[in-house]
């Protein structure tokens, strides 16, 4: 389903919708919204790009994380290679992923990892509470006051586990049946 | 800092999560996932241990999660029944884990299996611990969905079909769930059980829609249960994932069914006993029946084993229908034995199966000479689901019978001696046919194994059925315990002050 | 409305049971899917319903006004609709999963672990 | 005496290593521990014989109200010599007799658990321990007779064993509980001294009939006798140890235990009396029948069991007085005559005995053990059989000639059995000896002959050996302390005349069976669907009942499972609204109906033809679009009456369940119509129901107020505890917290489970 | 109830409920526009348009409504997203019609797509599933 | 019950109405891209339907709703429409 016009769509709509994700994560204590929306809205353009461009050249583009190239790192000073690495992490991904060369370690970022990531920082959020004496998940708060967010404290971080989990588990179904 | 009964109290539930979450952490190495899922075993067996001491020793404890009063945040409360429950389960974990460190095929395990087995643990420690119905609800749904991962694990025909029935009736169930947690919400406003419990029984509560909402319970429990009309999934799925999987499943899962049953109708579910209590003695009855023809009538070792979880939960639901804390005591007992046997024929029946590649009791045979040790270790788990003397299963069996005769109920009591006399037979056909028949001629070649492998497959069978002596022949520290626990759990009022905390 | 929903809670229970009740794999996972939305507007229908006033404390004020509804019923369904929804992803991979592995599209060829299968006498 | 059975107990379970670590010399460490056993007991004689009883108490489970209580009395200690006396010579007749049998190691195991059992069971001072070591008995039973196991025959007579006296196990439970209920205690003291109160109690009979069944079923009492014939699978040693001495004389112990505490009614003892009288002429009768030796044995056994019930069933002072002495005379001649047989088999590889003749030459030694042994048992006069006989004769006269004729006839029978197995096999000459397969062996003789001297010595001089401990048996049966006296003569009494015609008859009976072999055919044919035949058909019938049953329920039939579900629930339901519950009020719902807004009129508009479309659609697309326009329109609803955030939610399951509809659409299978209609009417007619009862109970529950303080509650404290001003958000991530995690968890799990079920195939044959 | 008072101070409820009514208008006109017209292709052309001038008209009385920053900026986002999927999403389902081959009103000038036409029937997958047909 | 409430109902009863001559569209089909764009409609009618309601509440909050459907409102008919594209391939 290539089709220029909708590429192109995705290609734009996908850092609006993280953005938009967030927004709503964060400001789900107040208003409507929240962790499990949020997730969802964040995972759903990566929904249209694997429907668009097929599973792999998702992960390709999105999944993989060039984390340091080490020829380079003799050739420049740390200012520039730090640079580099920014390079090759962001806009000009593609660029490099097209010439392979065994200096670029890659990471994958698995879905998994990413729920595991949401469930740790839930269960983890109750913890404090626990520790501080008090029964588990009690919820303790800073001071600051932000904006959207509101108060900061450890429920926000129960929220956050939320927005990662099922952000991890939308990409991990449909990568998995995309692929069939 | 820390103060110790939250902590015991969320140790039984925070230690698997965290353990199924290093297992996701750890995805493509599956060592490391066995290494993890074992010391995360013990320290369960460790930390439900410490938690029924301490119950034992200082009542029930309870935690008000997030700090939050009693009926509005939730709540977790222990008494004997649950943390009994809990070592049941943290055992039984332990010993099916390691079993399938060396009986469950590697692409399992490498799926997710040790992630699933633990997050399976936390629904069922969070089933027993929970104090809030709605809370309930979902810790079944988790261990309902981990069953659903496990039974389909592997993917294979048997298990896919099985899987469909599972799933789909299982769905129903928690549907029926949902709607009844709704119903009694409807009706009271309330969602703690301890609150519920006073809230009943107080006189302005309108006692026959309460009865309503409770035929909600007794059919969506029922099924997670097997009880009589509603049992059909599980001898349909339970028989066909790999052992290691149907072990524990089969081992564990009705007994939390029950479990709840327990905790509810003699908690919140109190208005009308006598009509719903003739209700459970007459399915309790059928249960039995149903399950052991169904049992006797099959030759295969694992649906053998399946139908009599049927048979042995309409037991579990005589205690309960009897309603006296002799019977409550001997359900308790009943639950913790069984669920120590049922796990311990089928990791027998897989050490069986794996090592002779078949479960069908007409290809088997000969285990007896070549295999003495493990005929015994059968016979000894066998014996006791019978509920011969003086292993685990008589006792509940014989304080059932008593406590069934002191309240004059001679019918039920009846039945479920001649259902024990069908469950020996069947129990001796297994023996007869794999044990002491002589190996019919096959041309399949036994698979071997080697001395590590067998070490692993036949520790977890020795020290259940280690469990199992211990329980029969050290009864008086079982029977006290659950005694204890049945009083506890008809003894509302100590629920309710140390939830509500009055 | 409090007359009305329960009338279309109750036709989407018939349905979706009668759906299930079909032999055919489709049907089976849609009135799964119906049967889990009747369920979620019943437990909504319960908590009694309150025209418009969202349970969400309004600006320059700390606590809720009244007319609100009631967030305990919202809180349970949001639960419930995820959990549902889990499961229902679960049950319609499995569906497939199972059209696959056997190609056929009837519940009734599925009876082969299941059926006792009563043997010829001697 | 508790360390003592503890230690041969634990001792059972080395009994093979020690076998397989000893070899040839390890019989010695076998037969030890029994003769251990036995001069332990011994050692009580001294004491018992003066009136004491010995008792040992402890502990077991006091919650239930179960001890180990140890009572020695005289009853049971002359079971605890006979048992530990007989383990002795079985342990080394097995020795020998399976020298080369790879399952001895085995076999001594379970010999000496059943031992252990038996003497549990007679030293037992507590219900429970007795019940506990009963079934014991029981299950070691099983495997002895099963030590030939790969025989069919075998297998299917130990499961009957175990299948009928396990049958009598759970109903002697039931009766020793209701015993236990009515005498308040389960102590055997206690309850030997509560004889009114419970022979008085409401309980009584169905108590007795539970315990009778019990000890009818063990003893092998007419009807259930057939298993014990059948036991004779087992080895000699097992069916010598078993059936003459312990395990079939464990019901005839504990009716004689139970004596005191249960006789007085009448029912009592008319029903030991004919049960005992009919198994008596019934085992005596079926001896004749038969040609093989060891079933001759077995059911004179049950012809003996037969008369010690009955004379239980008497309960005067002269027949439990005969009781224990026909017991023990009874042990010694069985016993010895089994093993005899199991010679006879050994040596010739048959036990028809109609084949054997003149075999005194070959087998001497255990000629003069079956000569000493079937003079016993014939009741001729030095032994102690005789006496045995002279007991019965005037305990029977004493009640009722018809009695006293029908143990004629027995008495008669025993002699024509005992002939057979003393002369017949032994020392008739006619014709030309049978050839045996091997010479007997004298090592295998010594056991039944030191049985059959026994028996010579016990009755020559009965007041020295026998009488005090046999005094104090009868005393604690009787429940009062009796003058014993033993004498072997008695003078020329009407009995003795008796004796002597028996001896005469039965040796006719002897001469008419030589000549006329036939058994009579019609009692033989009526025998056949006897209660042996009923076993089987009843067994067989289970097992096609069963199978037909499961069959009818375990159908396989996903849609008539999830039917009988919901109509157990919707009949439930019906059933508790018609019990007793509050009317729905009708008028006032319908008043209602004006404050539905148009919009949501139209609302309510587009689900019914959606519902429609989808029952119709024969597209899969179309039906998916349908469900998500009727999940629009619940979501819909829900943003109408104030809840953003379900709203949202719903929106956004709805819209993933279809994409990932969409993803696995093309794999999943078309539509088509696969039920007729007129199969669909009856799931029509369910789901109709059970969407009208859920409505119902949706309106009668909304009648009420919902008087609930959680929402005021949350209302309050939402933002000043929780710093959150979305309600439901709050409840969600902070109040029902814990909730959420559990959520979590079940989409983890979900995906991980999708991951695995499309990634992991364990089929060879389907391809990924 | 309150006596009907039309409010003229208020101008912005003013503004916004005939924004809103032209919204709801034009919104009602694409409805029936898909209800009537006589082919696929028609009824996408009205709809498309129709729909999202109604929907702009209909936020942007609501953001006249509110008056307020936060609302306006939703409200642009709203609009943001509408005007750039509906286009792409009418784009995507035409040309899936196109490649289903549904037919054409009878009427419509057909012959300038010929070309196109014959070179998809390339792509035309031989077993078609029956619901297309039936559909 | 001011005309602006009133004029604001009337409107979600348009909107209302206009959603089912939408789905008479959709029943009656014929081919299954009128599904999808009966089904585009449809959900615009929805997101006004939010919107007019938000206004007779004056809540602001309602609209998130709004955002949240238009986005996944395209992702149901983009997923139909990759549905059909798919089988057709």
């Amino acid at each position: 389903m290539r089709t220029i016009i909708l590429a192109t769509a995705i290609r734009l709509l996908i850092p609006v919708f993280q953005i938009f994700s967030v927004y709503i994560l964060f400001r789900g204590h107040n208003h409507p919204g929240g962790g499990f929306i949020g997730g969802l809205i964040g995972s759903i353009g990566f929904i249209f790009y694997v429907m668009t461009y097929g599973t792999k050249h998702t992960l390709k583009n999105y999944f993989r994380v060039h984390l340091k190239n080490d020829k380079v790192a003799d050739l420049h000073s740390r200012a520039r290679h730090r640079f580099h690495i920014a390079r090759v992490n962001s806009r000009y991904r593609q660029r490099v992923e097209d010439e392979w060369k065994w200096e670029h370690r890659i990471m994958r970022i698995r879905p998994v990892y990413i729920i595991a990531t949401g469930l740790f920082l839930a269960a983890t959020s109750g913890l404090i509470g626990l520790f501080s004496g008090n029964p588990y998940m009690t919820a303790i708060w800073t001071g600051l006051e932000i904006p959207i967010v509101g108060k900061p404290g450890t429920t926000l971080l129960f929220d956050a586990g939320v927005y990662l989990l099922v952000f991890g588990i939308v990409l991990k179904i449909t990568f998995v049946m995309a692929e069939e | 800092m820390l103060q110790l009964h939250h902590l015991l109290l969320l140790l039984p539930l925070l230690l698997p999560l965290y353990g199924a979450i290093f297992c996701l952490f750890s995805w493509n190495r599956v060592n490391l996932q066995m290494a993890i899922a074992c010391v995360i075993q013990l320290a369960m067996v460790v930390a439900s241990g410490a938690l029924l001491y301490a119950v034992n020793h200082e009542g029930i404890l309870v935690t008000q999660l997030g700090n939050w009063p009693a009926p509005f945040g939730i709540t977790l409360v222990a008494d004997l029944f649950s943390a009994l429950m809990v070592v049941t389960a943290s055992i039984t974990g332990a010993a099916v884990v390691l079993f399938s460190l060396r009986g469950l095929d590697l692409p399992r395990q490498d799926y997710g299996y040790y992630p699933l087995i633990l997050m399976l643990q936390m629904g069922v420690a969070g089933v027993c611990l929970t104090g809030d119905l709605f809370n309930l609800f979902v810790w079944f749904e988790v261990l309902l969905i981990c069953c659903f991962v496990m039974i389909t694990l592997g993917g294979t025909k048997p298990q896919l079909e099985g899987a469909i029935k599972y799933v789909t009736i299982n769905i129903l169930a928690s549907g029926l769930l949902l709607t009844g947690i709704g119903v009694v919400y409807g009706i009271t406003g309330s969602l703690n059980m301890a609150e519920l419990a006073m809230l009943v029984r107080m006189p302005s509560i309108n006692k026959s829609l309460f009865l309503m909402a409770s035929t909600f319970f007794i059919v969506s429990l029922g099924i997670k249960a097997a009880l009589f009309p509603l049992f059909f999934w599980l001898p349909a799925s339970y028989h066909t994932p790999p052992i290691a999987i149907s072990s524990f499943i089969g081992g564990l899962l009705t007994k939390v069914g029950i479990y709840a049953m327990i905790r509810l109708f003699t908690l919140i579910f109190v208005v009308e006993q006598e009509l719903i209590l003739a209700f459970f003695t007459i399915t309790a009855g059928f249960t039995m029946v149903i399950g052991v023809l169904g049992a006797a009538a099959h030759y295969d070792f694992r649906k053998i084993l399946s139908f009599h979880i049927v048979s042995q939960i309409g037991y579990m639901l005589m205690g309960l229908a009897i309603f006296t804390t002799l019977s409550i005591a001997g359900t308790i007992l009943f639950i913790v034995h069984n669920v120590f046997v049922k796990t311990n024929l089928f990791l027998v029946s897989g050490v069986v199966g794996r090592l002779k590649g078949s479960f069908d009791l007409k290809k088997l045979g000969s285990q007896y000479l070549q295999r003495p040790f493990l005929a015994l270790l059968f016979l000894i788990s066998a014996l006791a689901l019978a509920g011969l003397p003086p292993l685990s299963g008589f006792w509940p069996k014989f304080i059932l019978v008593k406590a069934g005769l002191e309240a004059e109920q001679y019918t039920i009591v009846g039945v479920s001696l001649c259902v024990s006399i069908i469950t020996l037979f069947s129990m001796t056909k297994i023996w007869n046919e794999v044990f002491w028949k002589k190996q019919p001629e096959t041309d399949e070649t036994e698979p071997d194994a080697d001395r590590l492998t067998k070490a692993l497959l036949y520790a977890p069978i020795i020290f259940l059925a280690l469990c199992i002596l211990y329980i029969g022949l050290n009864a008086e520290a079982a029977i006290g315990l659950a005694y204890r626990a049945a009083e506890q759990v008809l003894n509302t009022d100590l629920y309710i002050n140390a939830v509500l905390n009055r | 409305m409090d007359i009305v929903l329960p009338f279309i809670t109750g036709l989407l229970f018939a349905t979706g049971l009668y759906l299930i009740l079909h032999r055919h794999f489709f049907k089976l996972i849609l009135g799964i899917i119906l049967f889990g939305l009747a369920t979620n507007l019943f437990i909504f229908t319960i908590g009694r319903l309150t025209r418009g006033g969202s349970p969400i404390i309004p600006q320059g004020s700390e606590v809720a006004i009244e007319p609100y509804a009631d967030p305990v019923p919202q809180a349970l369904l949001l639960t419930a609709i995820v959990i549902g929804f889990g499961i229902q992803a679960f049950a319609i991979v499995l569906v497939k999963r199972v059209y696959q592995a056997f190609g056929t599209n009837n519940l009734d060829d599925l009876n082969n672990t299941d059926k006792t299968i009563i043997p010829p006498k001697e | 005496m508790l360390y003592f059975i503890l230690a041969s107990l634990i001792y059972a379970f080395i009994a093979p290593f020690v076998h397989r670590a000893a070899g040839k010399y390890g019989i010695a460490v076998q037969a030890g521990v029994p003769l251990v056993l036995f001069v332990y007991f011994a050692t009580f004689l001294p004491d018992v014989q003066k009136g004491e009883v010995y008792t040992e108490i402890y502990n077991w489970v006091p919650s239930l109200g179960v001890q180990l209580y140890f009572y020695l009395d005289g009853l049971a200690l002359l079971f605890t010599l006979l048992i530990s006396g007989f383990g002795t010579l079985v342990m080394y007749y097995a020795s020998q007799y399976l020298k080369d049998d790879a399952g001895l190691g085995r076999l001594y195991m379970y010999l000496t658990l059943f031992m252990v059992a038996m003497l549990g069971l007679v030293t037992a001072g507590n219900l429970v321990t007795v019940f506990i070591c009963w079934e014991l008995t029981s299950i070691t039973s099983y495997l002895l007779i099963g030590h030939t196991h790969e025989k069919e025959t075998a297998r299917q007579s130990a499961l009957q064993a175990l299948l009928v006296t396990g049958l009598g196990g759970m109903a002697l439970m039931a009766g020793f509980v209701l015993l236990g209920i009515a005498g308040d205690s389960y102590t055997i003291p206690e309850l030997l001294t509560r004889n009114d109160l419970i022979t008085h109690s409401s309980l009584y009979l169905p108590m007795l009939i539970l315990i009778l069944l019990g000890a009818f079923t063990k003893s092998a009492q007419f009807p259930f006798h057939f298993w014990l014939p059948n036991a004779m699978a087992a080895p000699t040693p097992v069916s010598a140890y078993l059936h003459s001495a312990t395990m079939v004389k464990a019901g005839i112990y504990l009716l004689a235990r139970l004596s005191p505490a249960l006789s007085g009614p009448d029912v009592w003892h008319f029903t030991l009396l004919v049960i005992g009288t009919t198994t008596a002429l019934l085992g005596a009768f079926l001896a004749l029948q038969n040609s093989d030796l060891k079933a001759i044995l077995a059911y004179t056994t049950v012809s003996a069991l037969g008369l010690l019930v009955s004379l239980i069933g008497l309960g005067t002072d002269a027949a439990i007085q005969s009781m224990v002495v026909f017991l023990l005379a009874h042990a010694l001649y069985k016993g010895g005559l089994f093993m005899v047989a199991g010679n006879i088999d050994h040596a010739a590889g048959t036990r028809e005995y109609p084949l054997l003749n003149g075999l005194h030459k070959q087998m001497r030694f255990t000629g003069i053990a079956a000569m000493l042994a079937a003079l016993s048992m014939a009741g001729v006069l030095p032994f102690i059989g005789f006496i045995a006989k002279e007991l019965l004769y005037e305990a029977k006269a004493a009640s009722s000639y018809i009695i006293l004729a029908l143990s004629f006839m027995v008495s008669v029978a025993y002699v024509a059995v005992a002939t057979i197995m003393g002369y017949r096999i032994f020392w008739h000459n006619r014709s030309e000896p049978t050839k045996l397969k091997h010479q007997g062996q004298v090592t295998m003789a010594y056991p039944p002959l030191i049985l059959g001297i026994c028996a010579l010595v016990f009755g020559l001089m009965p007041g020295h050996f026998v009488a005090p401990i046999l005094g104090q048996a009868a005393s604690a049966t009787l429940g009062e302390t009796i003058d014993f006296e033993l004498s072997l003569w008695h003078g020329f009494t009407p009995v003795l005349w008796l004796s002597v015609l028996t001896i005469l008859a039965g040796i006719f009976l002897y001469s008419v069976l030589q000549k006329k072999r036939e058994p009579i055919a019609i009692l033989q044919k009526l025998y056949a669907n006897g209660p042996n035949k009923l076993y089987f058909v009843l067994l067989n019938g289970l097992q096609r009942g069963a199978l037909h049953l499961t069959a009818t329920i375990q159908n396989g039939y996903l849609r008539l499972y999830i039917a009988s579900i919901i109509l157990t629930q919707v009949a439930l339901l019906l059933y508790t609204i018609w019990y007793n519950s509050p009317t729905l009020q009708l008028q006032q719902k319908i008043n209602l109906l004006q404050d539905v807004l148009f919009h949501e009129w139209l609302l309510i508009l587009l689900v019914l033809p959606a519902i429609y479309m989808l029952l119709k659609t024969t597209s899969r697309l179309t039906a998916i679009a349908t469900l998500s326009i009727i999940g629009y329109t619940a979501s819909l609803l829900y943003y109408l009456f104030g809840a953003p955030d379900i709203a949202a939610t719903q929106l956004l399951i709805e819209t993933l369940t279809v994409v990932i509809f969409v993803l696995v659409l093309h794999k999943l299978p078309r539509f088509q119509y696969l039920t007729h209609a007129h199969r669909r009417i009856k799931f029509v007619v369910i789901s109709v129901l059970f969407g009208a009862t859920m409505t119902y109970v949706l309106l009668l529950v909304k009648q009420f107020p919902l008087i609930s303080n959680l929402k005021e509650y949350y209302g309050q404290n939402a933002y000043l505890l929780g710093k959150g001003k979305n309600i439901v958000n709050v409840i969600l991530i902070d109040f029902r917290a814990f909730d959420t995690l559990g959520e979590m968890t079940v989409l983890a799990v979900a995906a991980i489970g999708i991951f695995a079920l499309l990634r992991l195939r364990m089929d060879k044959e389907e391809k990924a | 109830m309150e006596p009907l008072i039309l409010n003229i101070n208020k101008s912005h409820e003013l503004i916004s409920s005939l924004l809103i009514l032209l919204g709801v208008v034009f919104l009602l006109l694409s409805s029936i526009g898909l209800l009537r017209f006589p082919d696929f292709y028609t009824r996408m052309s009205a709809v498309t348009k129709g729909s999202t001038m109604g929907l702009g008209l209909i936020l942007i009385g609501l953001s006249v409504y509110f008056n307020n920053i936060d609302v306006s900026i939703k409200i642009l986002l709203i609009l943001f997203f509408t005007f750039l999927t509906s286009p792409v999403a009418a784009h995507v389902i035409s040309r899936t019609a196109v490649k289903l081959r549904v037919p054409f009103w009878s009427r419509t000038n057909i012959k300038e797509f010929e070309d196109y036409l014959k070179r998809e029937n390339a792509f035309e997958p031989k077993d078609k599933p029956d619901e297309f047909k039936k559909d | 019950m001011s005309l602006f409430t009133i004029t604001l109902h009337i409107a979600i009863a348009a909107l209302a109405f206009s959603l089912c001559l939408a789905s008479i569209r959709f029943f009656i089909g014929p081919s299954l891209p009128d599904r999808i764009t009966s089904f585009d409609v449809m959900v615009a009618n929805i997101i006004s339907i939010i919107a007019v309601y938000a206004e007779i509440t004056g809540n602001k909050d309602f609209i998130d709703v709004a955002i949240i459907l238009s986005i996944f409102g395209f992702l149901g008919s983009i997923s139909f429409a990759y549905y059909l594209l798919k089988t057709n391939r």
